[in-house]
């Protein structure tokens, strides 16, 4: 079987949807790995690198034509889809909720589709769990972003010059990347406030040396995990709770997410005028609609003293890393669709059934 | 000869007390007991050749013989027997000191004459009685462990039933002090009345609290044999019976607080027997605990330790204690390392900023893939805080919902020591038979705390 | 109460005997590691056997023909020194557990 | 006595010489401030901020003018000394040893000139050290911009989608800016090395965590607490002792100076090319023709895949602290010199003598 | 009678046992002091009005008298004397004690006949002799703490005098008791002797060590009183005696490793007198050791307490451990700051950086010129590798070239333990006055190394 | 050597209780605080003065004609008591400061 590995093509991607490494482990597995030319390049991986490991490149077109698989890390655009042949595979996160006719064009197509953010979050998909491994890295690089971006340092230093006070982060959101920005903030030495809507991240963000700030909630606020949509009075409590913390903050960081919606808005932008000259805020929801009102996808505001970052380039930006671990995440995912090299197609099976998207031109999920 | 006993006496005394101190040491328990052994054998050579002169030569055939029989059935038994079934074997033992003190009492009882001081009478009696509790109170703490006598009996109003018992015999005895013995047949009398006594005293107590029990009786065999030495005015029978006698409370005090019992509760009823204790769970079993010294011992005893951090550590802050653990213990020469889960904690790295965090050098932290072979080798695994990513479900049971999620292979370990604060589930909310595994010990508590007394007694070492 | 304080009287140092082995007794068990109760209790156990030393001076004291008396004390030398010889033995071997490996 | 505070004009500099709280002190010591209109924007200061606790705000032209004192970061340039009259008391940063020329223009203006790179290094005069305190953050902003160019993050993860080895960082020249570099990166999670020509500074690098690796040396390197000048001998022994790390670095910083010389040059092109694909380094030295062979100031220079980043922007990008420091340590220097607001002019006092290069038209320091 | 004060005795000999036991724990000190002070008091009377009957009124009024007089002036000193003088008081109290059994040992010589046995003659000689050493021992002692006796006479092979003496002393006291006493003014040679002795022992050691002497003086008051029991088969004097005489010993062999010395060089010479201690400064002065325990006392007991770290802390990598201290004293409810010089450490905020990592709460953090008026209320300042940073030249010392440094006035403390390896110097090369300070006392050793130990012993309160 | 024996000998009893009681004294002092140390000699330093009891018998014993007896015993107990009193004050004294302040 053949796994094509095509180049992200969408602006700022740095990463790549293969690693030398884990092209290596599929090859000993009887795979065979084509990679489009110079995809690697801006993870730091050259085109040598996989050539060393017997993959073969291959000019785009090359790809497309002789790959059973195709392998990407962003959704399927129309450029691509172009290029895709009756009954190839498709594999890429493809935010299908948000994306219908992305689905229906690869319908279209005859194609089949899995859905690499679709994979159900039970233990034993961990390992092929991109959202994971991608955010993981998204919460440490915002805070890297954040702190290149602030005209403060983060530690309390008491030099001869006088005394520096610690920035003060806050974050929005304890999940994956909510964690890891607490974690890489805390290490660099800030102090740390979070809040999340789910009551169980509580004692998370004091494992990790955050201040959690509690928002008086009375309703379900969590399903299977994942946050519901909060509710107008939620929201008006959480910003009573949450004032005080966000108009001393120094960096301010958003991850909040419902799964299939657009992002809630948590800070508006009266809220963003009485912070801090000097603030910043790293919004990293900005993709599903941004947490803070006034943030705009891929672009630095600067409002009243504010910067807002709305990014999601945070991952991209750490490639080698990222590229890696979605790299592994395929691998894992392609080890369990496949037995002996040939897919085995258990549509009954929940990791199977959640990521199939469109079998053959056949939509299951919309 | 008369002098030169007395010597011997006195420095088998003195090899009593300094082996028992001895024996309070790891490093020196075993030069301990082997210079109390040396005590007791100068004190029964000498006991035999110099008490009395001009004695039958069948008599020192005699001795010899029942020497000799004796000391090789007792000592076949203790070479023989399993390693587990030690406890059961001391009971036995200490039920035999019981007897011959029993015995001493009723050949002694022959000789008592309406002229003998009330003293002697109540050695004598009191030789009779407690050495005939401790022996049948022991025959059933040791047939209780050895699993021969299971049911537990509990009659209502038990205790009270009990407690009247003892206080009759020990008003019989006071009444035969005074008024005199008028039948030598009382002797047997008052032998049954003890052997009774000790089998209603021992028969309700449940299996794990027999170690207390059988110190407690251990304690009165010493008692036995200081009155004896009262009757026979020999002085190291006096002091090394009193000397078992009062270490043997202690020892016993020391036994209820390591299993959270009072010595009240023990004596007075309400034994174990009828409380189903925590962490009994029908179809898995029963976990078993363990203390922060016992734990230490077993660490500082082994070659090879792996310690596997979860989520608990991280909520109890205690990544600079097992830092230190884990330096302390490389300085005693084990070898240390940590088995990192992909999935522990609860963000990916988890275990890594935690770590890191306390500088604990980045080369110990193993991937599960590379330590997963080494439990094999593991003398002991600690985990601290770390309940699903040690879970045998994850292969065993495929309705678990962490089937398929490949774990740590703690179980392959020699020994398993889990630290957590209850036998509370973690993230996946399921139980885990880790804890019921016959290998594992459970150190219960908040793993700061648990750890922290651990890296005291280790440092006490 | 009376005969205790006559005892005690009539035994001055034989209490004081008492009460200072009583002393080193609890002095000496203080404080030792849970992991070496059992040992620990075990060593005790074989000290106990002390009671030995009694059953021999029986003996010693027995008329040759007194059958019982021989019988009795037979029995106790034979219990006792099964109590010491295996309380020692056993001692020893559950304390082979703190070699230390290697 | 006035104490005029001028906006920097340097290109990139987001700093200011003074800032409110500072103000609010010299003013209640009886001094006058005269602060330019904006000059503490980028430090996130406004003008109000500064007007608030009595300083005043001023044209340019109008600081010029009316202040006694002049007081700036970056050395003045032909711009401003157009504007510097007769009797004027500049201070700033002058680098004198290699600005003669600038040291002449001032003479001619028969202005005086106390020159803040020049403080020095003595224990009372520590309060005043201006670049300590600055390069203090620059040891901390080298970290953070090269965290942020990196393609790789620091620490060490193990995660379900594979573990990330953590990055390694190694670091040239362990002053007070390679100190805190150290620092930084080890709080990060990074495996750090580092080196320095004096022996003395391998305690102090490791009492922050980081390994040492020792050059063998023959001669007396240092100076009174200053490197001297390496010889050929020893730069060849550093190469062979550091390479290995070097070339498996993910990020390096270089920091190493010879107080009034050029830098001395520790990387060579030859061994950038040796480098790892994606590697990055921070060369702090830039300005003094930099560490690095490849360094360019103010620019990234990629060379055969390794980001070359030539700065001296560390400090100035976290210019709210920045500030505030080289505030205080002006603050600290003026209340040295003065006494009840006016100039003792104790020549022979170690600091004013160290400092004062240009008194009154006359150069007194070369 | 007889048996109600043999019954007191008894009683009395427990509480020394057990006023003994609570004296060794900080808490139950006081407990003790009082209870065997109780045993004293009734063993006092038992022996005035039960031991014997039919004694002249005017003895009894004489005792009285006595007692009045001395009571009354032991207790006048005792209340009076200064905090600081307690230990040569100590060794004057020690003194009268070994002179009372000196006088005993005087008059009951007079009672020898020749027909007295060995064992009483050898009981009173030894009784005269150790009672004259400790007596004259323990006014030299006095005197040199005191510093009325100030030289130290250090004779050529001093040592070997000394011992020959002691030797010879024996010698002639056990001729007296194999050939008898002829004369009974060999009593006042004896007496002559001991007291000679005693001076010869004590003068030529120094000041530093008299603790240790004067230990080891009362553990042989301890015995002169125990010898004296077996004179008067007294069991109350036999046993208390004892007790002294070998807790004594130990507590003797425990100050000396506490001082790193050994009980052989205390005894056989080369005692500190000659040997120049490090940390003797001609001009500064002398320093004081201290221990992890004894700092661990005096910061449980503290209220307010202020930790310097300086570079050392970094070097040692002590940050966690310094953190652990922290923690444990807080939670003891010791107000606990750190003092954060601007320019402690080698960099600026090393100590921020160090201090963040053990995650010590920034709330905690002072700057210096927020805590130096601070220093004035804490009980302890606990300065751990910092030099420079709390060195007075910078106020004091003009030609110092850190005058004019800012420092962290912890002079100001009621008490500074200070922690460093060795007596080095800082980063600036410079001596520091602060050690030599009355108040100041060194706690040597790594840093991390002490402050574990200190920690553990914390943890021991 | 002999003589030693002898006396143990004869005084058996005494030497058990001689060795219980060294054993006792040394196993409750072993392992005290080091700050202790000086309280601790100042308590066994009163506790010596028992040797005051001995003063007393001499005393109770002497004839009310023997001057020097009663002049000596009268002098040994002024100084035990001083010892016995003054000890136990200033060891009070000296446990003051563990007291928690507060
Ligand atoms: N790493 C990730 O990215 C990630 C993300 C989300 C979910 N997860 C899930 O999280 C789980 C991680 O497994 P794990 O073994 O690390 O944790 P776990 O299964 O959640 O178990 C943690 C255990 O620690 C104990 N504990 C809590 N606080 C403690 C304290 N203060 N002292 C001592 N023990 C304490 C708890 O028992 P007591 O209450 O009895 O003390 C609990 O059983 C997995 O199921 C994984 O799938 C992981
Ligand atoms: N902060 C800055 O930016 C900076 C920069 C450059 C220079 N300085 C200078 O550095 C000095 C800082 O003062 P400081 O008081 O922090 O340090 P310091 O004066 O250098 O004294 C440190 C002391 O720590 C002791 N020490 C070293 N290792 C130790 C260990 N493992 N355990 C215990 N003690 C140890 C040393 O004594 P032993 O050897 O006897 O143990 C030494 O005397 C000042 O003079 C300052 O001017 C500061
Ligand atoms: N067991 C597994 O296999 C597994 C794997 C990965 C993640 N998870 C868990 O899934 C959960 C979700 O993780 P995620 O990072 O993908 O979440 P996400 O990206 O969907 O959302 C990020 C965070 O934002 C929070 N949020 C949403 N609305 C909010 C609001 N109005 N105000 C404040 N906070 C709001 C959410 O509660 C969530 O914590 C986490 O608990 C994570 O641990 C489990
Ligand atoms: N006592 C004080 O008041 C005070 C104040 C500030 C700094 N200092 C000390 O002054 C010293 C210099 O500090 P700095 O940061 O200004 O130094 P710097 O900026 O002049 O140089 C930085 C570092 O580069 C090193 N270096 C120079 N040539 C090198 C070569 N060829 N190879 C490797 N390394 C080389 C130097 O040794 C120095 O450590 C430090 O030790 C610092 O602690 C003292």
């Amino acid at each position: 079987m053949k796994i094509g590995i095509l180049k992200e093509t969408q602006k700022g991607e740095k990463r790549v949807a293969m690693s030398p490494n884990i092209a290596k482990q599929l090859i000993s597995k009887g795979f065979e790995v084509l990679v489009e030319e110079n995809a690697g390049k801006n993870s730091s991986y050259k085109n040598t690198d996989f050539t060393e490991v017997s993959a073969s490149v291959e000019k785009r077109e090359v790809v497309f034509k002789n790959a059973d698989v195709l392998v990407k890390i962003n959704p399927f655009d129309e450029e691509d889809l172009k290029l895709v042949n009756k009954g190839q595979i498709l594999m890429s996160q493809l935010f299908h909720m948000s994306n219908p006719e992305l689905v229906k064009s690869i319908a279209e197509k005859e194609a089949t589709a899995f859905s690499m953010d679709a994979v159900p979050r039970i233990s034993r998909a961990q390992d092929m769990d991109v959202l994971s491994s991608q955010s993981n890295l998204a919460g440490y690089k915002a805070v890297i972003l954040g702190a290149n971006e602030m005209t403060k340092i983060f530690p309390l230093m008491m030099t001869a010059a006088g005394t520096i006070t610690p920035s003060k982060v806050l974050i929005y959101g304890i999940g994956v990347a909510g964690l890891q920005a607490i974690a890489t903030a805390k290490r660099l030495g800030a102090v740390v406030e979070a809040t999340d809507i789910r009551s169980e991240t509580k004692e998370q963000a004091e494992s990790l040396g955050a201040k959690f700030i509690q928002v008086e909630s009375e309703g379900e606020e969590s399903e299977g995990g994942y946050a519901k949509e909060a509710s107008e009075d939620y929201a008006k409590r959480q910003k009573e709770a949450v004032d005080k913390s966000l108009f001393q903050a120094d960096l301010v960081i958003t991850t909040a997410n419902i799964p299939g919606r657009k992002a809630p808005v948590l800070i508006t932008e009266e809220q963003v005028s009485q912070m801090k000259n000097g603030a910043v805020i790293v919004d990293l929801a900005a993709a599903q609609g941004g947490n803070c009102e006034v943030s705009k996808m891929n672009k630095t505001v600067v409002k009243n003293g504010v910067k807002v970052i709305g990014t999601t380039i945070a991952p991209e930006s750490v490639s080698t890393n990222a590229s890696e671990l979605y790299a592994k995440n395929m691998y894992n995912f392609i080890m369990h669709l496949t037995e002996e090299n040939q897919f085995k197609w258990e549509l009954e099976e929940e990791i199977t059934d959640g990521t199939l998207i469109v079998k053959e031109g056949q939509i299951r999920k919309n | 000869m008369d002098i030169l006993l007395s010597i011997i006496y006195l420095v088998a005394t003195v090899t009593f007390i300094v082996g028992l101190k001895l024996l309070g040491h790891p490093e020196t328990a075993k030069k301990g007991n082997s210079t109390a052994a040396l005590g007791m054998g100068l004190a029964i050579l000498g006991a035999i050749f110099l008490s009395k002169e001009n004695v039958p030569n069948i008599i020192y055939i005699l001795i010899a013989l029942a020497l000799l029989i004796g000391g090789v059935i007792g000592w076949l038994i203790a070479i023989k027997v399993e390693m587990t079934k030690m406890p059961e074997l001391v009971s036995l033992f200490n039920g035999f000191g019981g007897a011959s003190a029993a015995l001493i009492g009723l050949v002694e009882f022959g000789n008592i004459t309406t002229s003998s001081e009330a003293t002697i009478v109540a050695t004598i009696i009191s030789g009779v009685v407690i050495g005939a509790i401790t022996f049948s109170g022991s025959l059933v703490a040791w047939g209780k462990l050895n699993g021969t006598l299971k049911s537990v009996v509990k009659l209502p109003q038990y205790n009270i039933i009990n407690n009247l018992f003892i206080i009759g015999i020990i008003a019989f005895s006071a009444y035969l002090v005074i008024a005199g013995i008028g039948n030598p047949v009382i002797a047997y009398a008052l032998l049954a009345l003890g052997l009774v006594y000790g089998v209603l005293f021992v028969l309700p107590i449940g299996g794990a609290d027999m170690p207390v029990v059988i110190s407690l009786l251990n304690s009165l065999t010493g008692i036995a044999a200081a009155i004896t030495g009262v009757l026979y005015d020999n002085k190291v029978m006096l002091v090394g019976g009193i000397l078992v006698g009062s270490a043997g409370i202690i020892l016993t005090v020391a036994m209820c607080k390591a299993m959270n019992r009072t010595l009240g509760s023990v004596i007075f009823g309400n034994f174990g027997g009828a409380v189903v204790a925590e962490g009994v769970n029908k179809t898995l079993g029963t976990i078993t605990n363990t203390t922060p010294s016992d734990s230490a011992i077993m660490m500082n005893y082994a070659t090879n330790v792996i310690i596997v951090p979860g989520y608990g550590l991280a909520v109890a802050q205690a990544q600079h204690v097992i830092h230190e653990l884990e330096e302390l213990l490389t300085k005693k020469g084990v070898n240390v390392k940590y088995a990192i889960h992909p999935v522990a904690g609860r963000m990916p790295g988890h275990m890594n900023v935690l770590l890191a965090e306390s500088n604990v050098d980045y080369s110990l932290l193993v991937e599960m893939d590379d330590i997963n072979p080494q439990f094999n080798n593991a003398d002991v695994v600690l985990v601290v805080g770390a309940n699903d990513v040690v879970n045998p479900a994850a292969h065993n049971d495929p309705a678990s919902p962490i089937f398929g999620m490949p774990i740590l292979d703690v179980e392959n370990a020699k020994h398993i020591i889990v630290n957590k604060r209850s036998m509370n589930a973690g993230y996946a909310g399921i139980e885990n038979e880790l804890f019921y595994n016959s290998k594992t010990t459970m150190l219960f508590g908040d793993a700061k705390a648990a750890l922290t007394e651990l890296v005291s007694e280790l440092k006490g070492m | 109460m009376n005969e205790l304080i006559e005892f005690i009287s009539e035994n001055l140092q034989i209490t004081y005997i008492l009460i200072l082995a009583t002393f080193v007794g609890i002095e000496v068990i203080k404080s030792i590691p849970a992991v070496l109760h059992t040992p620990l209790m075990s060593g005790a156990n074989a000290l106990s056997g002390v009671v030995i030393v009694g059953a021999i001076l029986v003996m010693l004291n027995a008329d040759p023909e007194d059958y019982i008396s021989l019988a009795l004390g037979f029995i106790a030398v034979v219990l006792g020194i099964i109590n010491v010889v295996g309380g020692f033995a056993v001692t020893n071997r559950m304390l082979q557990m703190f070699k230390k490996k290697k």
